[in-house]
């Protein structure tokens, strides 16, 4: 395992009377493939908030790739290569799915110029390439706004990725996929990860797949971490198993 | 596509013989181009889910800066006062667009308001230096070098105000196509997702709140040669109410619909003031309900054939 | 200056505030409830002033009290209120809820136009006022000055008791609390059983009551003259934005401080008195874009 | 496509509509009225409106101007200068208009003297008040038949300094725009060169339709001034007059109001006696001269049957204006041929004419003479509002500025013994 990448450092957040993050930390390594589980409204997405910017802690720190980033905008931390999808996908709903991933190109590339029209993107073919990788090739032209929920769900992600993340977070990546599919997603998905070298962190309510996919596994409670290790001493976990499995031993 | 090139040719054309047949619509046509620009500023910022109820900031700016440079003969020149007082609403904008991108919706159109009253109310009250609620006087300046008389400087000043509107509007539509013109419709659909791929929001409505200025800026200075007086009633929020009037009559769906707009609206307000001098206001107003409930893409999408219904009855969100 | 010239300044802003208040917080209440900035706000006032002068000026002629002049003036604004403002929810705003803020602003704006002639057709254009009711209520003398009663008194006590009123109506009234619900969350009030349409032709209703109730009060101080609907929807877009949009409390703060900062300006620097109330909007927006009694909400991801 | 076309025709149809290009003996002869049919300035415009009404189908009734009947086309001044001035020039080049009278504001006439020049056609400024238009510029087109603010606050500031030789301080509250600017300008200039010694304690101009005067009254009432002046005019005035009124105010200080005479019905039993009143002119329906002139009584009976109020100043002043384009037609067709545009604006130059309430001359820079009638309100049994008493009349020659000199200049060096010039007139209240 190579070294740190991210490190959130006892991250504290109130609002509305409710604890969001309570001591929150966690230290993701190069390569790492995290899955966070845990009940609802223990403070998960709360947690992706807070390392991307969207919420600023009360106290405690976030570092990514030794950068201290508590304080930035999403903007700020997304530039700096942390990238995000989420659990109702954000999409320009209006517009085509290639307009949506050549807008994520253009941003990357920073590429603006009001002379060039999106039909004529300097990057279409690796928008091309990226929507056959994630088995979107045939959607391309469609409006996202028609498209269902599963599939809304993967543009998010390729948005996310086309951005060329060296990490990125997945909130419930395959919620609204069906069960059949989920293994296929999950399966693309990695090979795309690994293939970039992108670490990952994902929350996921699914076991089956969290217990494939994931190497090291964080159970959530009261915004913090309860417990953590590998897959296999999590899921085998009497006290995870009865709060957050829901399957008593 | 196609059909919508042949339309705007079409249009230009149409406006292009205009005035050579009928020598008085020379100034209406000319002031609709120019109510047309501002429109089209309003399109622009529109197409981000925003409305300003304060362009008429930068349309009188520009068009008392050319009424001061007029009178001062500083530049007594149209080719050089219309870029001029373009400008001078361009550095405006970007002086007033620092502070208004931080807003959005309703208190985007709030403080638009509230800055071009500001405006309004010191034109009004500064009467030694701006002639008050009566205004000033615009001397016609040299054309190109020349001292026209009056009906070729204004057949001058439309052609130049016609070949500027269609650049302006080829540059709009060539933007609006572009990524950052995507981007700018993004801040409308999902802002949040336009910061997590690295853009500020902001700033992509920076560009378009520049480039709204600007052209509201460039009507303003024309508007200001062609009738030869400027009063601050073109900084009310009346005026700039009706630039989002005009906006919304010509539809959003494509360049030329604020034009279509504009002209429309001066065709309504002159027939009105003939055959209804006192209920022109409610003649106007009538006819947007009806394009709002019964055509919602405006003109433009009438002409082009949109129906309308797909344009504009999603954005809500 | 002599310090009780401070006080007299004070006492005109107040009378000037009141009125202000009265119509910006139906403005502040039908965006808080509706969502809708109702540009047509200042037709209302416009409209609630000429039908009120034109009822207490048909009592002057048939010869009647004086002291009826006060509830012609409550119920030319009721009147208002229901005909004029019901007739524009049910059959315009209604069609346009949960669309564009840009459409519906726009459909407000046509209305306006539409009813600043509809006036000017109704009423002509000559200066209407009936003075009645102020010269009624005679004067008070404060350190030598002359009031009238009805600027010094009546109003702000009429703007005072609509202010409690309001409150009370919002807090313990069972339709109070719907409004709020609705306000709140409009599906889990539904789904409570409220009826949202109702809701929203009743407060609208309420709101532009309140718009012509302002309306109605200044007739007996002041000229009627077609276009002083726009010159009013200005100044209490002003109130709202600095109170903060849907804020009752906070317009009568703010109507207040827009009062007492004209009136300041007529003493200190009569130059600037009608910057005073756009100068404090866009200081307050700038400074606080969600105004001086909201707080910001965030979006949930 | 089809669409598309049928939108090309409507657009053209619209705009090529009815060329009418000027006939040498047309069948009649359009008359543009620029005039306000909105906005708070309506309390003008429409009375104009409705007297230009009457008054065309009066002069149509006895065979038009020189055998063409007149026909009326109205412009909105209210609707904004810019559009003010778009319609102008179509009401000249698309329906063929010979003659424009515009307009009422200051900041339109300004506008429109201009563009009357560009479109050679004859401006008859029928309620301008501004002295600068003849006094700064030269227009060959426009003219002016009747007074300027000059004459107008001339003969207000010496009815004042008559009737009130001894007053010490004075105040001002004024309407927000030029009228209000200037013609305080030209009384402070005045009363300069009369009363050195006098203290201007305030000077207060509110915004042009001001709904509230209350802090302004507080100030007034504190400062005791004994003279207030105004030069309002219509609700601002009515408003004004109003809350002064009903706070005491009225009663402190001597009020000159020299535009009351458009508000004195509307304001009824509101004006106490004894404030200053004047009407932009020598016109008031009960002139002590000419009130019983089977004239004025035949427009007073016309003009109240059919709007229900007497006549007030704007609608003198548009009787003055048909009148003298009358005059300047038949003046210059007295060969029995058409004439010109040029011709007829030529033919106003040192023309002379009668109206309801004496006799206008024009200068040769196009500015008319016309007499001053101020008085002192009077309460009387047979009206339930005010009427003018004590009145004077100053003849249009001794208050009107000199030609070739400007206003603000002479009012500087203007001498006290004008006050008291033999050719003032004076006159009670008789009934």
């Amino acid at each position: 395992m190579s070294g740190v990448i991210l490190e959130a450092d006892d991250l504290h957040l109130r609002f509305g009377g409710v604890q969001a993050a309570n001591g929150a930390s966690l230290k993701v390594a190069a390569n790492e493939r995290i899955a966070i589980i845990g009940p609802n409204g223990a403070g998960k997405t709360t947690f992706i908030n807070l390392c991307t910017g969207y919420l600023k802690p009360q106290s405690g720190r976030v570092v990514f790739n030794g950068q201290d980033v508590t304080r930035l905008s999403p903007r700020a931390i997304t530039r700096l290569g942390v990238g995000r999808s989420f659990q109702i996908p954000q999409l320009f709903l209006d517009n085509t799915v290639i307009d949506n991933l050549l807008l994520a190109l253009s941003a990357r590339e920073g590429s603006w110029s009001p002379f060039t029209p999106m039909l004529r993107h300097p990057k279409a073919e690796e928008m091309w390439a990226l929507l056959d990788l994630v088995g979107l090739k045939e959607t391309g032209n469609r409006i996202v706004r028609e498209l269902p929920e599963g599939m809304r769900k993967l543009i998010d992600i390729a948005v996310a990725l086309a951005l060329e993340p060296k990490l990125i977070f997945m909130d419930e990546p395959t919620s609204g996929v069906s069960s059949t599919e989920k293994f296929q997603v999950m399966d693309t998905l990695t090979r795309v990860l690994d293939a970039r070298a992108t670490t990952a962190v994902f929350v996921e309510h699914d076991m089956d797949v969290v217990a494939r996919y994931a190497n090291r596994v964080a159970v959530w409670a009261g915004g913090r971490i309860a417990h953590q290790g590998t897959p296999e001493e999590i899921l085998n976990h009497p006290e995870v198993r009865e709060t957050v499995i829901g399957v008593g031993v | 596509m196609a059909r919508q090139l042949v339309f705007g040719a079409a249009l230009i054309a149409a406006l292009a013989v205009f005035p050579l047949f009928s020598p008085w619509s020379t100034v209406i046509l000319t002031v609709a181009l120019c109510e047309g620009l501002a429109a089209l500023g309003i399109m622009v910022l529109l197409r981000a889910g925003q409305v300003s109820f304060g362009h008429g900031l930068f349309f009188s700016f520009s068009a008392y800066a050319v009424a001061f440079m007029a009178a001062a003969k500083v530049g007594h020149e149209a080719l050089v006062l219309i870029p001029v007082g373009m400008a001078a609403s361009g550095l405006l904008a970007a002086i007033v667009g620092l502070f208004v991108v931080r807003y959005r919706a309703i208190f985007f159109g709030m403080l638009n308001l509230a800055i071009s009253m500001v405006f309004f109310s010191l034109l009004e009250k500064l009467f030694s230096i701006t002639g008050g609620a009566d205004g000033k006087r615009v001397p016609r300046p040299t054309f190109a070098g020349v001292e026209f008389g009056r009906e070729q400087f204004e057949l001058a000043t439309f052609y130049v105000t016609l070949v500027l509107c269609i650049l302006a509007a080829l540059f709009v539509a060539r933007y609006l196509l572009s990524p950052g013109g995507k981007a700018l419709e993004a801040i409308k659909s999902n802002e949040t997702r336009l910061e997590y791929l690295g853009v500020s929001p902001r700033k992509v409505l920076y560009g378009a709140y520049l480039l709204s200025g600007l052209l509201a800026g460039l009507g303003g200075a024309i508007i200001a040669l062609v009738s030869g007086h400027v009063t601050p009633e073109l900084a009310y929020w009346v005026r700039s109410g009706e630039f989002v009037f005009i906006a919304i009559l010509g539809g959003i769906g494509g360049v030329a619909g604020p034009f279509l707009g504009a002209l429309m609206f001066q065709i309504i307000r002159g027939y009105a003031a003939v055959y209804a001098p006192e209920t022109w206001h409610a003649v106007l107003g009538v006819m947007l309900l009806v394009i709002i409930f019964f055509a919602p893409a405006g003109l433009y999408g009438i002409v082009a054939g949109k129906g309308g219904k797909a344009q504009r009855e999603e954005g809500g969100r | 200056m002599p310090p009780e010239m401070l006080l007299l300044a004070a006492l005109d802003g107040l009378a000037y505030g009141s009125l202000i208040f009265l119509v910006a917080v139906g403005l502040s209440l039908i965006f808080g409830v509706l969502g809708i900035v109702n540009v047509a706000h200042g037709s209302f006032y416009a409209i609630g002033a000429y039908v009120a002068a034109a009822g207490v000026l048909a009592l002057g002629a048939a010869g009647l009290p004086t002291w009826l002049a006060f509830p012609t003036l409550l119920i030319a604004a009721a009147l208002v209120g229901i005909l004029v403002g019901g007739l524009v929810e049910i059959a315009l705003l209604r069609r346009v809820y949960g669309k564009e803020e840009v459409l519906q602003l726009i459909v407000t704006f046509a209305v306006f136009m539409i009813l600043e002639d509809a006036q000017k057709v109704v009423f002509g254009v000559q200066p209407y006022f009936a003075n009645a009711p102020m010269n009624w209520l005679g004067t008070v003398e404060v350190f030598g000055i002359f009031y009238t009663t009805y600027q010094l008194i009546l109003m702000p006590l009429v703007a005072l008791a609509v202010l409690v009123g309001l409150r009370f109506f919002l807090r313990r009234t069972s339709f109070g609390r719907a409004i709020v619900a609705v306000t709140q969350d409009r599906e889990a009030a539904t789904a409570m059983g409220i009826d949202a349409a109702r809701v929203y032709l009743i407060t609208f209703i309420i709101g532009a009551s309140l718009a012509a109730l302002g309306g109605a009060l200044a007739s007996a101080t002041t000229s009627l003259t077609p276009g002083i609907g726009a010159g009013t929807l200005v100044l209490s877009f002003a109130v709202a934005a600095i109170a903060g949009l849907g804020r009752i409390e906070g317009a009568a703060v703010a109507a207040l401080l827009i009062g007492l900062g004209r009136s300041a300006a007529v003493y200190f620097a009569p130059e600037f008195d009608v910057l005073i109330p756009y100068l404090i909007m866009m200081v307050v927006l700038l400074v606080r874009p969600q105004g001086l009694f909201s707080t910001v909400q965030t979006r949930k991801v | 496509m089809k669409t598309m076309k049928l939108a090309i025709a409507a657009l053209a149809g619209t705009l090529l509509a009815g060329q009418a290009l000027a006939q040498d003996k047309p069948k009649e002869l359009v008359v543009g009225i620029a005039t306000f049919l909105s906005g708070p300035a309506s309390v003008f415009g429409v009375p104009g409106r409705n007297a230009a009404d009457l008054l065309i189908a009066e002069i149509n009734a006895k065979g038009g101007v020189l055998g063409v009947p007149l026909k009326p086309v109205y412009v909105d001044e209210g609707a904004g200068t810019n559009q003010l001035l778009s319609e102008y020039r179509r009401v000249v080049q698309e329906q063929g208009a010979q003659v424009m009278l515009g307009a009422i504001s200051s900041g339109s006439c300004n506008a429109l003297a201009p563009v009357a020049e560009d479109l050679k056609v004859v401006n008859v400024m029928w309620d301008c008040g501004t002295q600068t238009i003849f006094e700064d510029g030269k227009w060959k087109y426009s003219v002016r038949t009747q007074a300027h603010a000059g004459a107008e606050m001339m003969a207000t500031l010496l009815y004042l300094m008559k009737v009130k030789p001894d007053f010490k301080t004075v105040a001002v509250v004024n309407q927000d725009y030029a009228w209000g600017r200037e013609s305080w300008a030209l009384l402070q200039a005045g009363l300069k060169a009369l009363k050195p010694d006098v203290r201007v304690v305030a000077e207060l101009f509110p915004k042009f339709g001001a709904p509230d005067f209350s802090t302004e009254i507080t100030r007034l009432s504190a400062l005791r001034p004994d003279v207030v002046i105004s030069t309002s005019w219509g609700g601002d005035l009515d408003t004004f007059v109003q809350q002064a009124a009903a706070r005491g105010l009225l009663k402190q200080s001597t009020f000159v109001l020299p535009l009351a005479e458009s508000s004195l019905e509307r304001l009824g039993n509101v004006l106490p006696e004894g404030v200053i009143v004047g009407s932009r002119g020598d016109h008031y329906w009960l002139h002590p001269k000419y009130k019983n002139t089977p004239e004025m009584q035949s427009f007073v009976k016309a003009y109240k049957d059919k709007t229900g109020v007497y006549p007030i100043y704007p609608t003198f002043h548009m009787q003055q204006a048909l009148t003298g384009l009358q005059k300047a037609y038949e003046k210059a067709g007295a060969g029995g041929k058409w004439p010109s545009k040029e011709e007829v604006i030529a033919a106003f130059e040192g023309l002379e004419f009668k109206s309801l309430t004496g006799t206008i001359t024009i200068r040769q820079d196009h500015q008319g003479l016309e007499d001053q009638l101020l008085g002192t309100t009077k309460r009387v049994p047979d009206y339930p509002f005010a009427v003018y008493d004590k009145m004077a009349l100053y003849p249009g020659k001794l208050v009107t500025t000199p030609l070739g000199e400007k206003s603000l200049d002479w009012f500087a060096k203007v001498k006290p013994d004008l006050v008291t010039d033999k050719s003032i007139e004076t006159f009670d209240y008789a009934k």
